[in-house]
Order: structure tokens, then C-alpha cells, then sequence
């Protein structure tokens, strides 16, 4: 649980119609998984979407980049 | 079940009208009052997220408050709710929403005990015999999903800030725990014991109060502020005797205040 | 013209509310799937609507328009709309045309 | 490998979109912070301004719309902020430890709105400037995570600019003088919005980034060729007018002109210079201390909370 100012942020991700790929749609920072699925269902409320997720930043491991220091630094 | 709905306000039997008026009344006027609540933090949040949170929940309450009051319409003697005259002295809300949240830890409290006391009592009505408030009832509860992670989070994440954020959120607690725990009525209901009875609602008084308690209890424990409450068996029960002799059945408040 | 062959259908009402769009996206109520029952009685329009949110800020006005709109229909000289909540809204009820409507402006559902 | 900042801009020019931080120069990055900070600002800053006329709504169902609204504009703030985060801005002190006077939104949301047929007409009119300028962003941009923040909120700010156009509309027959009024004041307002003219004020670096499409002349005249018609088909007087040997709009009167804040009343017979525009700008205006208190209260309730003994 992280202070007020610190949350970790969360990527977010979204699917609109079935047969389309997840997508990323944006990120939220909160304290934790709960405050992170509100936030992120009352904040990218554009679309009616049939799919929504959030993922830790930190659980996105790179593989491959052009931008090669992310990659590196997992290396 | 084989027992006939009751498909409109005439063919309720009329014992039940009056508490079932005070009770929609109560229902309505409360999200009513959260939706302004909720709404005069929505620039002031804590942290951006926090304001948007608020804000769609204040949509939420408004439009429940609604749905409520077109329920009310059908009813015999009912109080008449146009949009903005409710404040006007006859509002049947609980203390702790009565005026503006002076905190952020006020308005996830009452997002906690309040919002959620509501929704427990909503959920009694999801099988209603009487088919207006039935049909109302699932739309209502669906919508109220994500007020419930945002208090429980929330309520975890203000814990975390330290012992002095605890001891104040400690005391707000108390501020509005009775409002919370009284609302769902003494023993087996009180005056909404004749709609039990009916099958109105599936329930009242100490059924679902037992509910709510096992729903926060582990949550007040895990955030360090389970003094209001105590572990029995496999539920939850108020430390201390509830103040009954205050509670206003009618009007589903403490007389005081 | 007799006025049997005045009278509104449920057809017709259904083509007319056809043009009533939901303001908030590009498509109208009946493609939405707002609209749960259509009665059609002596010249009165019975109308059973749903929303897709309880706070739907749009409510009145799909209300006022839906009224306009049926109001003109020949033979119709009363309409009554009724909301429900039951069973709630879901994505489900869009019709393949509201899909494909949404999908071409960039709305996609 | 270091770029430098003309071979950036050849490279933008070419239709390259900046995904990172690592392949900006600073002179890029430091134009992206600016713009980003001015843009999240303004959006932040019309929700306390927008709230404060809510709570005088007449209905239940405004006071939604308007909700609505707020929840908009505050998720589109939020969406800037993440952006400037990830580019190593201190957002913290950005929102919560600046001086109300250091905020970089319009000077038009310093002046608080008094009711409901005026947030109605900021609906029309300063999301209107809204949705001109970040639609021109959203067009050009540059850089890949705010081109796609902006898909929310390009859609979004044309929704509240049709529900003040609907407004306006439905209140045109029974509330015509208070919509006058407020045209009258919140009409200059929003020209003066757009800021220099292109004389005065070249955007050379912001267009060469693609962080801007147009002009500020081009875009204010964007905004005329819509707000115009808008309100002349409704019967309400504004002070600009078509010329048709141009296909422009002109106003009729000399920009820049003098503002009583006190009274919200434009002195149209008393031109003054940009320079006196900027210095009102940069004093603020009447309402800029409140609703930064609005802002950042609940954040510095928290602190002393937690300080506290």
C-alpha cells in the first residue's frame, strides 16, 4: 500500500467489439488493485467497453524495443 | 414461490403502505443527499482519481435518488419530492449526510457504513412481491457495485497513511457508525417487519445487519479499526449495545441531531 | 379515408421512433435497444423505454423528442412512456445496425 | 544516439511519432511540458469553476449533466498529468504546492460563472475552445501517448459543447436576456481566449514539433466560424460578423479591449495593448485563488493529517 502522492501506476487496457485486439488505452496510478479498477472504469469511460483491464507497470516486462535501455535494464 | 406480486400500489395490503413510504422516502432522500456529498468533492479529492471517483458515484446517487422518487409517485400519502424542495426540513437522511462532508476520510466513510447500509437494504427488495420496487431494484444494485470497492479501498489506503490518519478516521467512524448499523431496524425489523411479512422485502433488523457486519468487519480489522465491533462465531457483532432508545423508526434516524 | 386505415400500427410507431436518436451517441433508440415494449390502443401510443444509466442526463429530452415525434403520426393523439428498469440495459441489446453505425464514427460498442 | 533539434523536426516533418522520453531533444521535451501543463490545467481548472454554477441548477437533471460534465474534464486533466509524470514532471508539487497564480490555464475560468444558463454558455463556448484547440493537437500531435489520450477527449469536449449548444437552444425562447448577458461578456472572453495575434506571435518551434497545427489567429478563427452562426440562428447579437468578400468572420470591435472584472463588462471603446492583456493575465482574476483552494484542499487536508500531533 503506497502513501498518498506515490501510488504505482497501472496500465490500462480494453477491448470495444469482439474479434478486435486488446488495446491500451492509458494508465492510472492507485494505491492498489481495487482503487485501480475504479479508476480506471470512471476515467476512460469514453466507450461501452466489452472487455477492461488494468496491469501493474511493473508487471510488463519488456522483450524487445527500439527504445533499448528498457529492455537493458531488465536484461 | 407461488405467491401472487403485488403488481401495484393498490393491491399492497394496507398495513404496509406507511412503512414502505418511509422507507423509499428514507432510500431516496439519503442517495439523494449522498449525490450532493459525493458531487462538492469532485474538485477536491485528495488525488485527481479520487475527485473522478466521486464524482461518477454522485451521478450514481442522483440518479437512484430518481428512480426512487418516480417510485414514490405510486404511493398513497407519500411525501411529495420535487427535485430540490427535499432539503426543505423533512429530509429523511441520516445525520452524517445531513451537511457537507467537512473531510475526504467523511466522505469514504460514508461511502463505507452509509452507502452500503442502503444497498443491503436494497438487496432485501431484489425479489419484492410488490413488482414497482422489484423491477427498480437490480438496476440499482448493479450501479452500486464499484461504490463498494472504492470504499473498501480506500478505507485501506487511508489506514496505510499512519496512526494519526487511523485515529481520525477512528473517531468518524463512530460519528456515523449508529446511523449505519440501526438503519436496517431493531431485532427482526421494527417497522418494517409487516413487509417482511408480505415478502415485500426478504428481509430486515438483525438478518442484515449481520450481513453488513461480516461484509466490514474483516475490512475494519485488516485496516486496524475494528473497535466499534467485535468477531462472534463465524460473523460480527457491535461492541457496544446499540442506542435504540434514540432511533427513529419513521423517520429512519437518531432523534438527536 | 376511413379512419380504420388512419390508425397507427406498431410498425409505424417503431419506423418513426426509428428517427429518434440517443444525443449521446449516433444512433437511434430503437437501434440502442432503449425501447422494451410498443402498445398501440384507440389512437395511444403505450411505450415501455429503458435507459442505459439511471444518471442517462438525457433522459427528458429522448422523452420530449420521442413525443414529437409520435405526436405527428397520423391518428396518434396521446402518447405514454413508461421507464423501466427491468431487466437493466446491457450491450447485448444493440442491434447489428447500431454496431455498425458506431463502429463508423469511431464510437465502436 | 544524441539527435539534434533540427534533425527532430526533419524527422517529425516526415511523420515520425516521439513514443519516449529518450528520443526527445530537451528543447522538444521542455516545449511537450509546456503545452501538456497548459492543457491539463485548463481542464482541471474548469471543474471547480464549472461545479461552483452547478450547485445553483434548478434541476436534479442538470446537476447530472453538469456532473457529467466535471467528470469529463477531470479524467482529461488526469490524463495530462500521467503523460507530464512519465516525462519526470513532480505532478505532486505541480497540483498540490503551486501558487494559484503559477497555474497556466485561461484567464476566462478566473472569472467565476453565477449560473446555470452561464455554464450552459461556457459549455458552447470555452469547451468549444477547447475542443478547436486540443482538436488541433489531436490532428498533429507528435507525440504518441497524448495523440492517443486525446481520442477521449476530442470526443467528449464535442459532447459538451453540443449539450451547451442544446442548452442554448431549448433556453433561447424563455430565458433570452440572461442569455444575452451572458454572451455579451463570455463571447470577448473566448476570442481573447486564442491570445496573440499571429503579428505579434510566431509558434515556429510548436508547429515545427507538430504540437500545434495552426495558428492562433487560424484556430480563433476556427472557433468564430462556429460560434457565430450558432448564435446569430438563435436571434442573439454578437460582436463579429461574415464578410463575404473574405469568406472570414471580423469582429467589430478592436482586439484587444479593456475588462471590467468587477462588473464582467468589456469596454469595447477602449482598445488597449497585448501587453496590458498579459499583465491582467498573469495578476489572474477574481476567482483564481478559490478554485485552486478547491483543488488542492482535499490533498492538503491529507497532509496535515498525517503531520499532525
Amino acid at each position: 500500500m503506497q502513501r498518498i502522492g506515490d501510488e504505482p501506476v497501472y496500465e490500462v487496457f480494453a477491448r470495444r467489439v469482439d474479434g478486435e485486439p486488446l488495446r491500451h488505452v492509458g494508465s492510472v496510478a492507485a494505491s492498489g488493485d481495487a482503487l485501480a479498477r475504479v479508476y480506471a472504469r470512471s476515467i476512460y469511460d469514453e466507450e461501452s467497453w466489452i472487455e477492461l483491464y488494468v496491469v501493474p507497470r511493473r508487471a510488463v516486462i519488456p522483450v524487445e524495443s527500439v527504445r533499448t535501455e528498457a529492455v537493458d535494464a531488465h536484461a | 414461490m407461488s405467491t401472487p406480486l403485488l403488481d401495484r400500489a393498490a393491491a399492497l395490503p394496507r398495513e404496509t403502505v406507511p412503512p414502505l413510504v418511509d422507507l423509499v422516502t428514507a432510500l431516496a432522500d439519503n442517495k439523494h443527499a449522498l449525490g450532493l456529498r459525493y458531487g462538492e468533492w469532485c474538485s477536491s479529492g485528495p488525488t485527481i482519481e479520487a475527485g473522478v471517483a466521486a464524482t461518477a458515484m454522485a451521478q450514481d446517487e442522483l440518479g437512484h435518488a430518481r428512480v426512487l422518487y418516480g417510485l414514490l409517485e405510486e404511493l398513497p400519502g407519500a411525501p411529495r419530492r420535487s427535485e430540490h424542495e427535499w432539503a426543505a426540513g423533512d429530509a429523511r437522511t441520516v445525520a452524517f449526510v445531513d451537511r457537507p462532508f467537512p473531510s475526504w476520510p467523511h466522505l469514504i466513510v460514508a461511502n463505507l457504513l452509509v452507502d452500503q447500509a442502503l444497498t443491503l437494504v436494497l438487496e432485501t427488495a431484489l425479489g419484492s412481491r410488490y413488482l414497482p420496487l422489484r423491477q427498480r431494484t437490480r438496476k440499482l444494485i448493479e450501479e452500486e457495485q464499484f461504490h463498494a470497492v472504492h470504499g473498501q479501498g480506500w478505507l485501506l489506503q487511508l489506514a496505510a497513511e499512519g496512526p494519526r490518519v487511523r485515529s481520525v478516521l477512528d473517531a468518524i467512524i463512530r460519528e456515523a457508525w449508529a446511523d449505519a448499523v440501526c438503519w436496517f431496524g431493531p431485532d427482526r425489523g421494527g417497522a418494517l417487519a409487516p413487509l417482511v411479512a408480505v415478502g415485500v422485502l426478504r428481509e430486515a433488523g438483525d438478518a442484515v445487519r449481520r450481513r453488513f457486519l461480516r461484509q466490514i468487519g474483516p475490512l475494519l480489522r485488516d485496516a486496524g479499526l475494528a473497535s466499534l465491533l467485535r468477531a462472534d462465531g463465524d460473523g460480527w457483532v457491535p461492541a457496544e449495545a446499540l442506542p435504540w432508545a434514540e432511533w427513529d423508526e419513521s423517520r429512519r434516524r437518531m432523534r438527536r441531531g | 379515408m376511413p379512419e380504420a386505415l388512419r390508425a397507427p400500427t406498431r410498425e409505424g410507431v417503431l419506423a418513426a421512433l426509428s428517427g429518434v436518436a440517443d444525443p449521446e451517441w449516433p444512433v437511434s433508440i430503437v437501434d440502442m435497444g432503449l425501447v422494451y415494449e410498443v402498445g398501440v390502443a384507440e389512437g395511444v401510443v403505450t411505450l415501455t423505454l429503458t435507459f442505459t444509466a439511471t444518471a442517462c442526463p438525457c433522459m427528458e429530452m429522448i422523452q420530449e423528442d420521442i413525443r414529437d415525434c409520435l405526436l405527428r403520426l397520423p391518428g396518434v393523439r396521446d402518447v405514454r412512456i413508461e421507464v423501466s428498469w427491468d431487466p437493466p440495459w446491457t450491450k447485448d441489446r444493440l442491434t447489428e445496425r447500431a454496431r455498425v453505425a458506431l463502429r463508423r464514427c469511431g464510437v465502436t460498442v | 544516439m544524441a539527435m539534434t533539434d533540427e534533425q527532430l523536426i526533419e524527422r517529425i516533418g516526415q511523420g515520425h511519432i516521439v513514443e519516449s522520453p529518450g528520443e526527445m531533444t530537451p528543447e522538444y521535451r521542455q516545449t511537450l511540458i509546456h503545452i501538456l501543463t497548459v492543457s491539463a490545467d485548463t481542464e482541471l481548472i474548469s471543474a471547480p469553476s464549472y461545479y461552483t454554477a452547478a450547485r445553483n441548477v434548478p434541476s436534479m437533471n442538470n446537476l447530472i449533466s453538469a456532473l457529467a460534465i466535471i467528470q469529463d474534464e477531470l479524467s482529461h486533466a488526469h490524463i495530462g498529468y500521467r503523460i507530464l509524470q512519465d516525462l519526470g514532471v513532480d505532478t505532486e508539487a505541480l497540483i498540490y504546492d503551486r501558487d494559484p497564480k503559477q497555474f497556466k490555464h485561461p484567464y476566462a475560468f478566473d472569472v467565476p460563472l453565477r449560473s446555470w444558463i452561464e455554464l450552459i454558455v461556457a459549455n458552447a463556448f470555452y469547451d468549444r475552445a477547447g475542443y478547436v484547440l486540443l482538436g488541433d493537437v489531436y490532428r498533429h500531435c507528435s507525440y504518441g501517448p497524448w495523440r492517443r489520450g486525446l481520442a477521449k477527449v476530442d470526443k467528449e469536449e464535442n459532447f459538451h459543447l453540443r449539450h451547451g449548444e442544446n442548452g442554448m437552444r431549448r433556453l433561447a425562447a424563455t430565458h433570452r436576456e440572461e442569455l444575452q448577458q451572458a454572451i455579451d461578456w463570455m463571447f470577448p472572453m473566448t476570442v481573447e481566449w486564442f491570445g496573440l495575434p499571429d503579428s505579434l506571435k510566431t509558434h515556429g518551434k510548436q508547429i515545427g514539433y507538430r504540437l500545434k497545427g495552426s495558428t492562433n489567429d487560424q484556430l480563433r478563427q476556427t472557433w468564430l466560424r462556429t460560434a457565430v452562426p450558432l448564435c446569430e440562428g438563435l436571434g442573439f447579437r454578437v460582436p463579429a460578423h461574415h464578410e463575404r468578400a473574405t469568406d472570414a468572420y471580423v469582429l467589430d470591435y478592436p482586439l484587444p479591449v479593456d475588462f471590467d472584472e468587477a462588473e464582467r463588462r468589456w469596454l469595447m471603446d477602449r482598445p488597449i495593448t497585448w501587453n496590458d492583456v498579459l499583465v491582467r493575465w498573469k495578476r489572474r482574476g477574481p476567482g483564481n485563488a478559490m478554485f485552486v483552494e478547491m483543488l488542492q484542499r482535499g490533498r492538503r487536508q491529507m497532509r496535515e493529517t498525517v503531520e499532525r500531533h
